[in-house]
């Protein structure tokens, strides 16, 4: 069965998401990857926006967190200040994934969705934090989407929009953070672990039709490839429920 | 602050008499979902300059006052329209240019802030942004901080936690509040009176109405205190913190309404490749801003027809099958 | 914390699973108003003791569990229940005994100590109580409170303001969190999932619910999920804090729930009566709490006709014209 | 025309309500000096709750602040952390006239209402500051109740519950207080107010029937009876409403 790299990350993204997770969703793919978890394999996880929608019931994809889309048939309909209390919250927090997506990351997976260049004078200006600091702080499991490309995997950041493990073990504990930190990375390659002892990326799976040196190749710095397998490709239950339920319309699949 | 009775005027007296030069403001909504694009515009129209603005994520209607020329200063966690702009065009645009001054947050150290403003405390304490560039990097400088009596000296501050380790945490950041002049939402119902009700998700708007020292509110329907006063329990804002009502059907297009419309994708799209250029945004800005007298002009450029077709659904509050590609 | 999606249970069993002695707990309402009563008599049925509860103005749920022996500590803000006992006499009692510890605070830092919890701050600022006994002498002191890891290591503490004098503050109160055990809410309505609605005031039971690690529903009625998801504006509390969800009709009695029932004047005066003596509260619980093996038979206790009395009127959502003398 | 000294009360706290006063109401007497004060002469005052409800129509009279009187058709029913951040707020606390009772007051108007004898070991313990502590900290003016008694008004409290003037005129100020303190305070023989310099307690008025002397002898401390005149009695029209539309029940006038 054909499908698209970005069908492929959607899944893969799925397959992270545990029964009885709360997702908290961005924008475009995240949001695909919380609707298909859902519906392929984590039905008691809950999808969950910082805008304060609870367990939105999606019947068409959103265009942003602030979409009316996810107002429909929710648990409650609160504000942001409750939506990150959530996160922040020590009994909720816990539960809570985070999705996220960044213009740059370096190998203990701090983000940058800020600027490229200097932060007064920069080359390159993006949207900014908006919930992705807050969600990085707080919860306890953060998948992040990245296009695989050399300059967007970096040796160093020129802005740390969003923690990760900071400069490694002690980093999130050193600055006041809780345990919780990056989880996996999931690009148009391959998706990315992060060593437990390190806390360094590494190549936990690519994608079938890519090998681990063409990973190596597309990403800014030196990354462990030894452990890596190949991802089992996309069954057809996991298309059709995609492709049918998630974007029928194909607004964010393309 | 105000307990008047009747606080109904017309749009453009109410940005006239609350709105002024190098006020500090923020508007309501959330991305591309009930901004308060009536008074953006009027807010263009009326060449206001030297606008200090609060923001969390409001895109469309920050985007077009950066575009206006009405910003000299924004605070702001997100610049962007989902997916009509990843990057809001204007805003990035004039930062990169140099011609806006920035100082980034996060949405909820934003919220926390208007949140402060709303309870009378001078600060929030929270965790997220700890070990990042949020805290290290300053837009506002410490010299610009300390000549402005409208800034608080810091950006934020990290402290110890006075607890020890009380709630697990050891270090917490404190964020300062916001106060702003005039704080400006658009609502699905208000009375004359200033009792108001969001329908949906009510973003931070409550909160920013709370920490402003006046309040304009534009509403698709003006209610008979009567009906607001049946089911209090919807009711968010207190009429005492607003100073105008304003009646504006459409009042948040092209953004959405939620149970009223929803976002116009073909507005927002043409919005996004106008936006490129300044040219073709100065054609925008004759055409859609100054080319019109007020809001119900505006909307009339769309034409019934589109009008019609965001019209939202009964059942869901957006409108099903709506074309968004 | 749990996204199962049936949670009904009944209460002398959510009761066994949550409570337990030592145990730290709030329960919802204000003095005369939607009390959880019949999980406070649960609670005494069961006979739980060394309890630690947290209350702002909880009145009569907080004394008949001091008065049924339950609680060892309590932190508090007013024991109260407005004309019927201008200070719970069964908690005033105890007291001057000093067979109850007691810390005290106002009601809106204890609010703030509950909303704390639910944001997950290790505290909150402001600037209530500075230069009074509520900061100067404490009931807890800092030996119980070293040697306890339960409770913070200070009672509140005042620091000056990191900010200088923005937001025209010199110096705080800051109030550190509360994290219970078990929050027990009465809410008119739940689904089975645990999404819940409280019509009129709901005080601070939400932030008590966000700031517990379990919590225990009792609910008027139970109703289906597709009910209460037609208008989620009108709820408050996501299922997934919610443990147990108990439905109770009259759960509240003898304190009132709005658009259900009135509080009970003849009950609440009578039970002023039974506590002022040790012998005559002992009868009252022997009578109206153990003597009853759930809340359906404590309610009939008080007969039909004055159930029927206390009925809310559907306009006004209490019982207009109740003989309150 | 006939009246009780519990009239008198409620009609000489009600005189002090300005029109667009927020009015921070507590139980019994307090609520009828409130109702009656927007019914007399400040039709645009707000009657609100530290339970939250805001502009309560009152067609009954509450017996406790959470009496579910109080949420009939009012504006917003919001939460004890709205209700007391309207007070706190620099932009509406300002408004805010809020009405207290207690069982000491000194010469500042500072009040207890906690405990009579040691704190530790209470004597008579009562019920604690309630929203009062937050009432006095945060508005422009309280109007306190009392009834006058020499144990009552005492040199020095048990125990302070909430902050009048502190210790005269710098003292809300040295301890981080905002502007505003005690205004009036109302009894069952007069109405005291507080010298602009000094913030001692002076007599103001005293009911008719009364001498400046009577109070002076229930008064535990000196006051200055020197600027004393008489209150004018209620009017026809003022003991029309307090009875009629105020407690018709008689529930709180007895």
């Amino acid at each position: 069965m054909d499908y698209s790299p970005r069908e492929m990350m959607a899944i893969a993204a799925a397959r992270e998401i545990r029964d009885g997770d709360i997702v908290f969703c961005g924008t475009g793919i995240s949001m695909l990857a919380a609707m298909a978890g859902k519906h392929i394999s984590a039905p008691n996880s809950v999808i969950f926006f910082e805008t304060g929608a609870i367990d939105s019931q999606l019947e068409e994809v959103p265009l942003a967190v602030a979409d009316p889309r996810v107002m429909f048939r929710t648990s409650v309909n609160g504000s942001l200040a409750d939506a990150f209390a959530t996160m922040q919250n020590r009994f909720t927090g816990a539960h809570v994934v985070g999705i996220l997506g960044a213009a740059q990351i370096d190998r203990y997976g701090n983000l940058n969705s800020t600027v490229i260049g200097d932060y007064e004078k920069p080359a390159v200006r993006f949207s900014g934090s908006g919930g992705a600091a807050d969600v990085a702080s707080f919860v306890n499991r953060t998948i992040i989407f990245m296009q695989h490309e050399k300059r967007k995997f970096v040796q160093k950041l020129d802005y740390m929009t969003s923690a990760g493990w900071l400069d490694g073990p002690e980093g999130r504990k050193n600055a006041g953070l809780g345990g919780g930190g990056p989880w996996a990375v999931v690009t148009n390659m391959a998706v990315m672990g992060f060593e437990e002892e390190t806390k360094e990326m590494y190549l936990r799976e690519y994608y079938p039709g890519v090998t681990p040196r063409q990973v190596l190749d597309k990403t800014g710095f030196e990354i462990d490839i030894s452990r890596a397998r190949e991802t089992p490709p996309p069954t057809p239950r996991e298309l059709k429920i995609l492709r049918e339920q998630c974007d029928p319309q194909k607004l964010i699949l393309g | 602050m105000n307990t008047n009775s009747d606080k109904v005027m017309d749009l453009s007296e109410a940005v006239r008499r609350y709105v002024a030069e190098g006020c500090h403001i923020s508007i309501g909504g959330f991305t591309l979902n009930r901004n308060p694009m009536a008074a953006v515009y009027e807010i263009i129209r009326q060449r206001i300059k030297g606008l200090h603005l609060y923001a969390h994520s409001n895109g469309q209607g920050m985007d077009e006052l950066v575009g206006g020329g009405c910003l000299a200063k924004l605070e702001i966690a997100y610049g962007g329209t989902g997916r009509f702009a990843s990057t809001c065009i204007r805003f990035k645009k004039a930062v990169q240019e140099g011609s806006l001054q920035v100082e980034d947050y996060s949405n909820y150290q934003m919220t926390l802030r208007f949140l402060a403003g709303a309870m009378g405390v001078p600060f929030l304490p929270t965790r997220s942004g700890l070990g990042t560039d949020i805290i290290e990097k300053w837009g506002f400088s410490r010299e610009m901080r300390k000549a402005d009596p409208r800034l608080p000296d810091y950006k934020l501050r990290v402290v110890e936690n006075p607890f020890g380790s009380w709630g697990d945490a050891e270090k917490l950041v404190l964020v300062p509040a916001i106060h702003t002049d005039v704080a400006i939402v658009h609502v699905q119902k208000a009375d004359r009176q200033g009792t108001a009700r969001i329908e949906g998700l009510p973003f931070t708007d409550v909160e920013q109405i709370k920490a402003s020292k006046h309040v304009i509110l534009t509403c698709e329907e003006l209610a008979d205190t009567d009906e607001m006063r049946q089911n209090p329990d919807l009711n968010q804002i207190p009429f005492f913190c607003v100073d105008a009502v304003v009646h504006v059907p459409f009042g948040a297009y092209p953004t959405a309404c939620y149970r009223y419309y929803d976002y116009d994708p073909a507005y927002l799209s043409d919005y996004s490749k106008y936006a490129q250029k300044d040219e073709s945004f100065k054609t925008y800005l004759e055409k859609f801003v100054y080319g019109v007298s007020n809001h119900r002009e505006f909307s009339e450029l769309a034409g019934k027809e589109r009008l019609q077709s965001i019209k939202a659904d009964p059942r869901t509050g957006y409108a099903v099958n709506l074309d968004r590609r």
